[in-house]
């Protein structure tokens, strides 16, 4: 009953194309390899570890509006070593495991995936470029050639598939996705949260303590899609689609814009882990009813 | 018609619990030397459970996790101990002072009829004193037994002790030093009086009791709740922060019953700190 | 009865902080007239326009999404001449006219604010290097040094207090900025809309004919105030705040951050012009509940 | 509780009629040579009045504003004379194919009881087709008067005839050229009856005539509706292309009273287009 979802994405073979997003749950080794199991969900990320832990910032880190949410959690993270003895002790994946990971410098980015990508448990990477409230992240991500430069880098290193998480706070977004694929990344990530604030009107302050803070959730969602229907029209390489899919027909709709796959955030807060399932459903009858066999036939259809 | 439309799911009361409501504090009272309970006007908190909890927003300082100490008639108290920066200023308010409150949040305890244990150690005496009225509303049968490492850290003492003398509930108090009540724990209380039977034993304090209380109902088969800690950044079960065992704390507790307990294999013994790093709790 | 709203901004005298934003209703001069007469209306800004006429896209050019507009005008517009002619048998207005204009290139944008600001009607010019669906515009609006370069040329020529409007889709937004204002802009706009698309899952189609679209509505708002908010920071000329207002508190939210003065667009559509009463009120009453005596008072107070 | 939170006004009517919906033609009607009536099932518009129009998107070509030339059953019809390529293409569709329509949109008529005079002329005729079901539903006194280029064009003529003959209304057709009925226009022959004292009249076609036919309501002090073109582009009265006077066609018309379209002092003599520009009308 139903269209089979199996996609094969940069050289992994997801089950659907529903990811869970990075930084969403994904500090627990035992919570990821939980959710990698459930039936319906193609592959999991871990949140970006970097070379040595971070706090992030203090609270408030996040601010709930009707459309969205504003996060500056800042990055909290183990650090490397500690999140690899996480994994050890986690048990095995049901699905593909995805380690996302950042750093502030070339060298510290290649480091850290070295270190990251030598973990059995870990199937791909994905290089975050584009946290909107860490100085000194997104700073790399505007710039292609400094991105080319950490790419290469990686992939000299790093036999495992690589992922470039994409920032849509710049009009360099295609430039950057070209400039990632021609260094030699497998995949792209589209997109990270873009930069915004909240404001407390009684107490005329900031509400986030890190003051700026990234916006995700279906306020995003528009734009997200552009940024993959932008890609998709000039780099060849697959594309992760991320930013304020909500139903199935976010998922179609990405889908038709060129992401091979879907990332999911936001959504989980309101509709809790089970959203895979509603949304794996919706796909799966939505290719029914079109008379479309597999995932990969509608990937992009928009542009024709 | 607008969910049809939007394809968002649309949780109004998700959206109204996390939008932060600013407010003026409008009663404080001391009630021991470093802990303060403050009350505050609020309509969502009516509709609270015991053990759900208010993320509170110091302005300038931090966002951290309250139990719900009190909620009735359109007030709802929190009740800190000042044992860091945030708690500390918190405990410093005066009425007027405004904080900023997201809830009530998480999964409180099951207020159900029968013969209840009801453990607190220290500040974890916060949500099981609103616990208690709870039972009592709904006419349970209320042991309560309170552990404090001394008399002049001793909170809800006065206020038990007359619900006691009114023959509503059974009180038992113990310090550490002996300087007030039983010289001992509240687990050597709990654990001598269990055995008379209990439908269900709500704990919160320290791990080391929880953890005590736990392995206690396992092994006599008694079933069990307790509030737990974890460290909690969104208050909304995204951001993993708070996470022990595959347990979210903030969304799937603090609460948890016996099963869940164990199942965490952690509690007690270790707790991620801010970076998500597990740190050893002794 | 409430607070006085008046606020100077770049010279100009405004009954209050709230101004009809570019594009909005801005075509007809009876219609322009007519608005700029309400008594809580701060000022009124034309559609953008041009050198030469420009009949935009064909339909659909606007997307209806739960949290804001998708719009793909194309910049329709008569052009200068018989803008002009249409200014001439308009009638005099109630508050200031903001001519909004744009060019393909730095000559064109200065002499087509040449002829537009020969009008005596036009109190003030808004440079539109903004639109993000109109190509060879937002191009301009991303270089800081052609912005620079733009302004210096128009303020060579032209008397009148000249804005900049900004675009949101780059990182480099106050650089932008700092460029206009040390090349001589009177005032920011802060800001456009945000390059997005809208795609049907039925047709598998672009929804826009000219496929990419502005964000606008309650979805671009914490974005918009992020930009205000940063560009307030670093740079000294007023800034009229603009994306997705829909209430009092979100006036006061964006001066809080930084506006001297709030700009309306897609609020209009649902609750229609009247809407300039509501948001006057509310900001009345609220400064009044602040104790607080003028909107300058509290222009950028959440920095402090 | 979302209407609070959100601080925005979710107008969910408003959202829900501008979401585009992607529907198959179920019925075609070719009315003459160049004309087609189609009709989709639509819930929207059951609740709509005569003079409202649809945005209806041809996939790949345009939107273009259409009024409802029918409603009922669950089923609602325009009626669309081929004259450009949206026309055109619209005319060529059969059943099965896709369209996607917003609506309904803007002001109609006010259907009101009473002696009503219905003037029509060329493709001006379709939401006065809709019209008169809607007065005869509430047992008004319907006369119609339909112009026509000559017999080849005609529209709705058989239906109107068929009315007639069953007494419902009193129908006139004119022709210019004479090959059906009158020869002449729907003016000459309103002009002569409009003093037989009407309470309304209400006009669509081409401006010329609208202009004459208000004049004469001016001249003899009768009220009178008619229903005006406005370059549309969003349908929504935000973007301005479609204003006449100081009205917005798609919000506060398409349908104006006699009053309100004197105001405009345009009527019948110029028009915006596509770019903003006054266009001569003759
Ligand atoms: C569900 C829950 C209910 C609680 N109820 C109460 C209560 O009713 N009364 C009371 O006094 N305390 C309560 N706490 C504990 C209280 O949140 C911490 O004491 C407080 O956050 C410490 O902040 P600080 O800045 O004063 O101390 P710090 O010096 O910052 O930290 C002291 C300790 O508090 C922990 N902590 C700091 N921030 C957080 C956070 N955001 N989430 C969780 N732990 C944190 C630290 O890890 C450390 O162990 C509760 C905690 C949780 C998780
Ligand atoms: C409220 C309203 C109701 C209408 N009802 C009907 C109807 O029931 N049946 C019918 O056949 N026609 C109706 N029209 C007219 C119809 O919209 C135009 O004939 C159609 O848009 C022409 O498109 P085209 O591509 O075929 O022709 P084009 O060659 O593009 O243009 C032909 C004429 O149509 C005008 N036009 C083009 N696009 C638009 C637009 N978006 N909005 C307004 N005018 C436009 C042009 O200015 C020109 O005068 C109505 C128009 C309005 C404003
Ligand atoms: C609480 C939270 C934490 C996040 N942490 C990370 C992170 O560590 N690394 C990363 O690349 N993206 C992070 N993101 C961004 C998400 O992965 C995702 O790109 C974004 O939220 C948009 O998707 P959504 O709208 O489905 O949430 C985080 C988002 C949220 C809400
Ligand atoms: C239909 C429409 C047309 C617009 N046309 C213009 C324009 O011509 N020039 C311009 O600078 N901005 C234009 N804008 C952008 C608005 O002026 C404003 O910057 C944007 O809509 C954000 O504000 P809002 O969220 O209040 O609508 C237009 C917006 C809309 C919705
Ligand atoms: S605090 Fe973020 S998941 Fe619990
Ligand atoms: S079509 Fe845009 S205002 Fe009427």
């Amino acid at each position: 009953m139903g269209v089979d979802l199996g996609v094969e994405l940069a050289g992994l073979n997801l089950r659907t194309p529903l990811i869970l997003a990075s930084g969403i749950l994904g500090l627990s080794g035992r919570l990821l390899v939980e959710i990698s199991r459930i039936e319906d969900v193609g592959a999991v990320t871990t949140k970006s570890i970097g070379l040595k832990p971070r706090d992030g910032y203090p609270n408030p880190t996040i601010a709930v509006l009707p459309y969205g949410f504003i996060n500056s959690m800042g990055l909290p993270n183990p650090g490397v070593d500690f999140f690899l003895k996480e994994l050890d002790e986690a048990g095995s994946f049901g699905s593909p495991l995805i380690a996302s990971f950042y750093g502030y410098s070339i060298e510290e980015i290649a480091e850290t995936a070295r270190i990251i990508a030598s973990h059995p448990s870990v199937s791909a990477l994905e290089l975050n470029v584009s946290c909107p409230h860490v100085s000194g992240i997104s700073e790399i991500g505007v710039k292609p050639e400094l991105v080319a430069e950490a790419v290469s880098k990686v992939k000299k290193e790093v036999g495992k598939p690589l992922f470039v998480k994409l920032s849509p706070n710049t009009h360099l977004i295609v430039d950057v996705a070209r400039a990632a694929a021609e260094a030699g990344a497998d995949g792209l990530t589209a997109v990270n949260t873009v930069k915004a604030i909240a404001i407390d009107a009684e107490l005329c302050k900031p509400i986030l303590s890190g003051v700026y803070g990234g916006l995700s959730g279906p306020a995003l969602k528009p734009i997200a899609l552009r940024c993959v229907y932008e890609i998709y029209e000039e780099v060849e390489i697959p594309i992760i689609g991320c930013g304020g899919v909500s139903s199935y027909l976010d998922v179609v709709e990405f889908i038709l814009a060129g992401a091979s796959a879907v990332a999911l955030g936001s959504v989980i807060a309101l509709k809790g882990i089970m959203v895979f399932r509603e949304l794996a459903r919706g796909l799966s009858e939505y290719l029914e009813r079109k008379g479309v066999r597999s995932v990969e036939e509608i990937v992009g259809l928009s542009h024709r | 018609m607008w969910r049809r439309l939007s394809v968002y799911p649309i949780d109004e009361e998700f959206l109204e619990k996390h939008r932060r409501r600013v407010t003026s504090i409008a009663r404080r009272v001391d009630e021991c030397i470093d802990t303060v309970s403050l009350y505050v006007p609020d309509r969502l908190s009516i509709d609270s459970t015991p053990g759900q909890f208010l993320m509170v927003w110091i302005p300038g300082v931090d966002e951290i996790p309250l139990s719900i100490s009190y909620a009735d008639g359109g007030m709802v108290g929190v009740t800190v101990r000042g044992i860091g920066e945030a708690t500390r200023r918190l405990c410093s308010f005066q009425p007027g002072d405004r904080i900023g409150i997201r809830g009530p949040l998480g999964r409180g305890f099951t207020v159900r009829k029968g013969r209840s244990l009801i453990v607190g150690g220290g500040i974890g005496v916060a949500p099981l004193r609103y616990l208690v009225y709870r039972l009592l509303d709904i006419d349970a049968e209320v042991y309560v037994v309170f552990g404090f490492s001394d008399k002049l850290h001793t909170i809800f003492v006065e206020e038990m002790e007359r619900l006691s003398s009114g023959k509503l509930i059974e009180f038992h108090i113990a310090t550490e030093d002996g300087s007030y009540g039983f010289k001992g724990t509240a687990y050597d209380i709990a654990s001598s009086i269990i055995r008379e039977g209990f439908d269900m034993v709500y704990v919160c304090g320290p791990e080391a009791l929880i953890r005590k209380i736990l392995l206690l109902c396992v092994e006599w088969g008694i079933p069990m709740e307790a509030s737990i800690e974890g460290y909690m950044k969104c208050g909304m079960g995204i951001c993993g922060s708070c996470v022990r065992g595959v347990y979210r704390v903030c969304r799937d507790g603090p609460v948890f019953d016996r099963d869940k307990l164990m199942e965490m294999e952690e509690i007690g013994l270790r707790r991620r700190g801010a970076s998500g790093i597990m740190e050893p709790l002794i």
